[in-house]
């Protein structure tokens, strides 16, 4: 293992070169491509790089598969890390920078109280094992196929993986995307948009501490799948009455179109079809309290999909709520070096209830005075 | 409760008109035994309904229990009309929600045909489902008020929920939920 | 067989017995990631931050049998899809930390509670409600529980959130058990089975004695009912003279499911198994041992 | 008791078990059926669907019985309900519950016959108790442990122990005690590791050329 024979190096390198050139060629390595209209097909994407290989059993011994696991393990902890060699400057924040997301696991809803009593519904949010990737410029991106004419030269894009695998799992291809970064192979990855000045390095790892208390994010996930659906639950038609002669017309769309000159069946009629499993958004969510052991965030509101769907966390795009922030978030992610202080195992917003504070009583001002 | 003849006057002019006096003893007999039993277990609208339906036995009240238009409610003040209404049976129905979803809710008001008559109220508990630290009523109570905003009656024996206090403080009819109050005894 | 075919069955026996990872061969259709398998990365030890196995499942705690009873709301929901050891992890700690600033007492669907609550419109900014427990509902952070009272001729029913900020105390003013898990029919029984007055005096039981149980058999009032409750076979109503019409008992008959009641499957899914409960209330025995002597039951 | 098996939330309807429209009480009826016929021959063969829905009510009824033995009432009404030949109630009891006493993993086993095209277009499964008398559905593979990769990897995991320091001796050197002899901790690892490699590997040396010969 130690040594490699000559020819598996070669085997390596050309590997390498070769993907380097599709890579150009091809598409930005992403999970997510906006789409303007619902689109889909069994056909892979030009970025597609093959997972899984076919694998058959070894027929290992126990003692020799944890032998194995143990050496993997040892390899990623002595790895030299990327970021001692050429640290890359910090910059500044200003209204108008993007900065990375965060690849989180939705973990459940659960309620909260704020400080006046009301109940409120929240979304927990944890953050597993979060790396960049790789980063690519402005002008690098610009020249890739995955880049779009109408973002112009104003932002380069940084792929986030999540969840950390054995490599044994998946192909050489596929492995070797993550040699940049020095981490081990991430069951899950997606890209963001970054303005320059936010530039990220390959190899940095992201924590629930990439946000504040008191920010708001923009959500996105795939909703929840529903199959094919009929006209009344997908769209919320009304169908038909339930009894007064309702022969087979209970759940079926009404009239399809007119007649005369506009006759026919318009393009974008709600008919019955595929529902869910699709990206949407949930905008201006705030963030009410984050727990660093966990890395778990406490968000308000529900975010589109499941339980334990992948959820897209990045900074918010609404002008107003932009406007709100007062100190300047980190930049471009959270270095433990920035804080002088031991870091706190939880951040609670102003408005919401501690737990470990005594209940909430209401002082009778007109007596008082 | 004696307001036997006003259930069945249909019927007793039938009678009447007959001449068939023993049948028309039997039949009175047997109602106001009926009437007897059952009212004086429980005063309640729903066994005053069941009443004034029919004989036949089914429920009327509807999955969601909304106060919407024609649905019957309670008169919890002490004013006459109410008293009237409950001893002949006759309960109140709602004629209008002044309100935008139609849907009357705990504080809004409702315009009310009661013995022929058209009056004002305010919704003031109700059987729909409710949030947390809300009381839910048995019964759609209402309280009647003039077209001048003073409530008719002059008492409320009821208990009237306390989250209602809230709405002397609002922008909307502050004024008339000061004097419902201020007849209230008691809140829940 | 030819050889394709061989081949082809060996590929799908060792797909279904390969390693220790269970299969489930129903697909799943969401592109959610699977408990057992986010468990795994969670502790592994390729991530930036592995998490250390917890001391309590190591330790060997005794439960005691009558606590799924008398914390009912720390049992997490049955359906896999809905759980998450982190998640109920955290919901349980701010349910201790809320315990320790109010204390939450033993009681049962059937006995009686005096509850009190932050108002801000009432002129003493607090409200008393005495009543019957109906219910007690969900679990976490989201449990409830129902009073239900009689006043002047009102039925009156509030509902309220257990871990909420605004109860200032829960009292225990009788302590008993009912026949049924719930009392919803007492609205539609005679109003004395459901009056309790306001200035009712706490009934103390002798110490170490076991939770009486009310066997009261209470009658139905006349109909309209809310539901029909005749119907669903409760142990603490009589037995009503409704008679049923031809159209009515072809519908409860049609409406029975007698196979219902040995389908061991469906009763695994919609209850939590034993171990699971078992690993949860370690944590309940360790977190209320420190309480247990200052709130021992009716001392 | 927790089951040991892969398990849908949501219950396969079987359809047409007894003809359309027999539902829920047919599919019951079905897999009582499946059951007694997994007691009593241990080894079933039928469609997957139906031999994947009987594997959890077979686990479920081993789990009460195991549980709570003969004597108890709700467990001999429970046996008494899915065995349709009451002979097999004493089976279940006396038999195959002492078989599986110190079991840590599932009772049953479940396997997927390769489809025959063309054919009736259903997969078909096996599903058998484990330690049954009859003959493995599967050849039993042969003694891995001196295949070629095998024995690299045993060769090079010696090594990696000889040259490589165990943690053990790594934590000492970050508490940085000055006084402590090292090299002498790490030797006895080193030796106490190959003492015990050497004893696995000359008891199984032994054996196998036994067998060559």
């Amino acid at each position: 293992m130690a040594s490699r024979s000559p020819l598996v190096c070669a085997s390596n390198c050309l590997q390498n070169i070769l993907f380097r050139d599709a890579f150009t060629i091809s598409r930005v390595l992403t999970c997510y491509q906006p789409v303007r209209y619902r689109k889909r097909s069994s056909r892979h994407p030009e970025w597609f790089v093959r997972r899984r290989v076919k694998s058959f059993d070894e027929g290992l011994t126990q003692e020799n598969k944890q032998f194995i696991k143990d050496l993997t393990v040892e390899q990623y902890k002595n790895k030299p890390s990327p970021l001692k060699e050429e640290p890359l400057e910090r910059g500044e924040w200003d209204l108008r920078t993007r900065r990375t997301g965060v690849l989180a696991l939705k973990i459940g809803v659960i309620p909260q109280w704020r400080k006046d009593g009301t109940k409120i519904e929240t979304t927990l949010l944890q953050i597993i094992d979060n790396h960049v990737i790789r980063y690519s410029p402005p002008e690098k991106f610009a020249q890739s196929a995955g880049w779009k004419p109408w973002w112009g030269r104003k932002y380069g894009s940084v792929v986030v993986g999540a969840l950390s695998c054995e490599p044994h799992l998946f192909s050489k291809e596929y492995n070797n995307l993550f040699t940049e970064a020095g981490v081990p192979p991430k069951r899950k990855m997606t890209r963001f948009l970054v303005s320059p000045n936010a530039a990220i390095q390959p190899g940095l790892p992201l924590t629930a501490m990439h946000f504040r208390v008191g920010d708001y994010i923009d959500a996105q996930a795939k909703t929840i799948d529903y199959g094919f659906q009929g006209v009344v639950k997908r769209h919320g038609m009304k169908g038909g009455p339930a009894s007064h002669g309702g022969t087979k017309w209970h759940r079926r769309m009404g009239g399809t179109g007119g007649g005369g000159n506009m006759a026919g069946i318009w393009k974008g009629k709600k008919m019955p079809g595929h529902m869910g499993a699709d990206w949407n958004f949930a905008k201006g969510l705030r963030i009410l309290r984050i727990n660093t052991k966990y890395n778990v965030l406490y968000v308000t509101g529900t975010t589109p999909g499941g339980n334990h769907c992948y959820v897209r966390i990045m900074d918010t795009c609404l002008p107003n709520r932009r406007r709100e922030i007062q100190n300047e978030p980190p930049m471009p992610t959270f270095y433990p070096e920035d804080v002088t202080d031991q870091i706190q195992e939880e951040y609670i917003d102003e408005t919401l209830f501690d737990f470990k504070e005594p209940s909430i009583e209401y002082i009778d001002e007109e007596s008082n005075k | 409760m004696t307001g036997s003849d006003h259930i069945f006057p249909g019927k007793l002019i039938a009678y009447t008109s007959s001449l068939d006096l023993n049948l028309l003893q039997k039949t009175l007999n047997q109602t106001c035994n009926h009437f007897t039993t059952i009212c004086s277990k429980r005063l309640n609208i729903r066994e005053e309904e069941q009443c004034f339906l029919h004989n036949k036995l089914f429920s009327t009240s509807q999955c969601l229990m909304e106060l919407r238009l024609r649905s019957r409610v309670r008169v919890i003040d002490n004013s006459p009309i109410g008293k009237a209404a409950a001893t002949a049976g006759k309960p109140g129905k709602i004629m209008h929600v002044y309100n935008v979803a139609a849907v009357g809710r705990i504080g809004d008001k409702v315009m009310i045909n009661i013995m022929g008559q058209k009056k004002k109220g305010y919704i003031v508990g109700c059987r729909q489902k409710q949030k947390t630290n809300v009381p839910r009523f048995d019964t759609n109570n209402v309280v009647l008020v003039e077209d001048s905003g003073t409530p008719t009656g002059t008492r409320i024996r009821h208990p009237l929920p306390s989250c209602l206090r809230q709405k002397r403080y609002g922008e909307k009819h502050s004024g008339e939920f000061t004097k419902i109050l201020s007849i209230a005894t008691k809140f829940v | 067989m030819n050889i394709i075919q061989k081949h082809i069955c060996r590929c799908l026996i060792q797909k279904c017995n390969s390693g220790n990872v269970p299969l489930s061969f129903v697909p799943a259709r969401q592109a959610t990631v699977l408990n057992w398998l986010l468990d795994k990365h969670r502790k592994s030890q390729l991530s930036q931050q592995p998490e250390k196995e917890d001391d309590i499942e190591q330790e060997t705690i005794m439960v005691p049998r009558d606590y799924k009873y008398l914390y009912p709301e720390f049992l997490p929901p049955a359906n896999y899809r809905h759980r998450d050891r982190i998640r109920e992890k955290l919901e349980r700690q701010d349910m201790f930390c809320r315990r320790t600033m109010i204390e939450v007492p033993e009681f049962y669907v059937g006995s009686i509670l005096a509850v009190n609550v932050a108002d801000t419109y009432a002129p003493s900014k607090n409200t008393r409600f005495v009543g019957l427990c109906i219910s007690r509902e969900n679990d976490g952070l989201r449990t409830n529980f129902i009073l239900r009272n009689h006043i002047d001729g009102n039925g009156i029913e509030i509902k309220y959130d257990m871990y909420s900020p605004l109860l200032q105390s829960i009292e225990v003013l009788k302590l008993e058990k009912r026949l049924d898990d719930e009392l919803f029919y007492l609205r539609d029984c005679p109003p004395e089975y459901s009056t309790i007055q306001f200035d009712m005096e706490p009934i103390h039981l002798p110490t170490g004695s076991a939770v009486p149980l009310n066997t009261i058999k209470v009658p139905l009032g006349p109909r309209p009912w809310d539901k029909k409750w005749d119907i669903k076979n409760f142990k603490g109503l009589q037995p009503s003279n409704r008679v049923l019409g031809k159209r009515a008992a072809i519908r409860l008959e049609r409406s029975a499911k007698p196979w219902e009641e040995h389908d061991l499957m469906k009763q695994y899914r919609e209850n939590i198994n034993d171990e699971d409960v078992e690993t949860v209330l370690k944590e309940v025995v360790l977190k209320t041992k420190k309480k247990s002597t200052k709130s021992q039951r009716r001392q | 008791m927790s089951l040991k098996i892969p398990y849908s939330q949501t219950a396969r309807k079987l359809r047409g078990t007894f003809g359309v429209g027999s539902g829920p009480s047919g599919r019951i009826k079905r897999l009582r059926m499946c059951v007694t016929g997994l007691i009593r021959h241990e080894r079933i063969e039928s469609t997957f669907a139906r031999c994947d829905e009987t594997r959890g009510y077979a686990e479920r009824l081993i789990n009460i019985a195991s549980r709570h033995g003969d004597k108890d009432k709700y467990a001999m009404e429970v046996a008494d309900y899915w065995l349709l030949e009451k002979d097999l109630i004493h089976k279940l009891f006396k038999v195959i519950v002492p078989r599986y006493e110190n079991h840590r993993s599932s009772y049953t086993k479940l396997y997927m016959l390769p489809k025959e095209l063309p054919g009736y277009g259903k997969d078909m499964g096996v599903l058998e108790l484990k330690d049954n008398p009859w003959p493995q559905v599967v050849p039993k593979q042969r003694e891995t442990k001196y295949f070629l990769t095998n024995m690299l990897v045993d060769e090079l995991r010696k090594e990696h122990h000889r040259t490589k320091r165990s943690p053990f001796v790594n934590k000492i050197l970050e508490t940085s005690a000055d006084n402590i002899d090292i090299d002498s901790i790490q030797n006895q690892y080193i030796l106490d590791n190959l003492v015990d490699n050497d004893e696995g590997k000359t008891k199984n040396d032994q054996s196998h050329e036994n067998k060559n010969d």
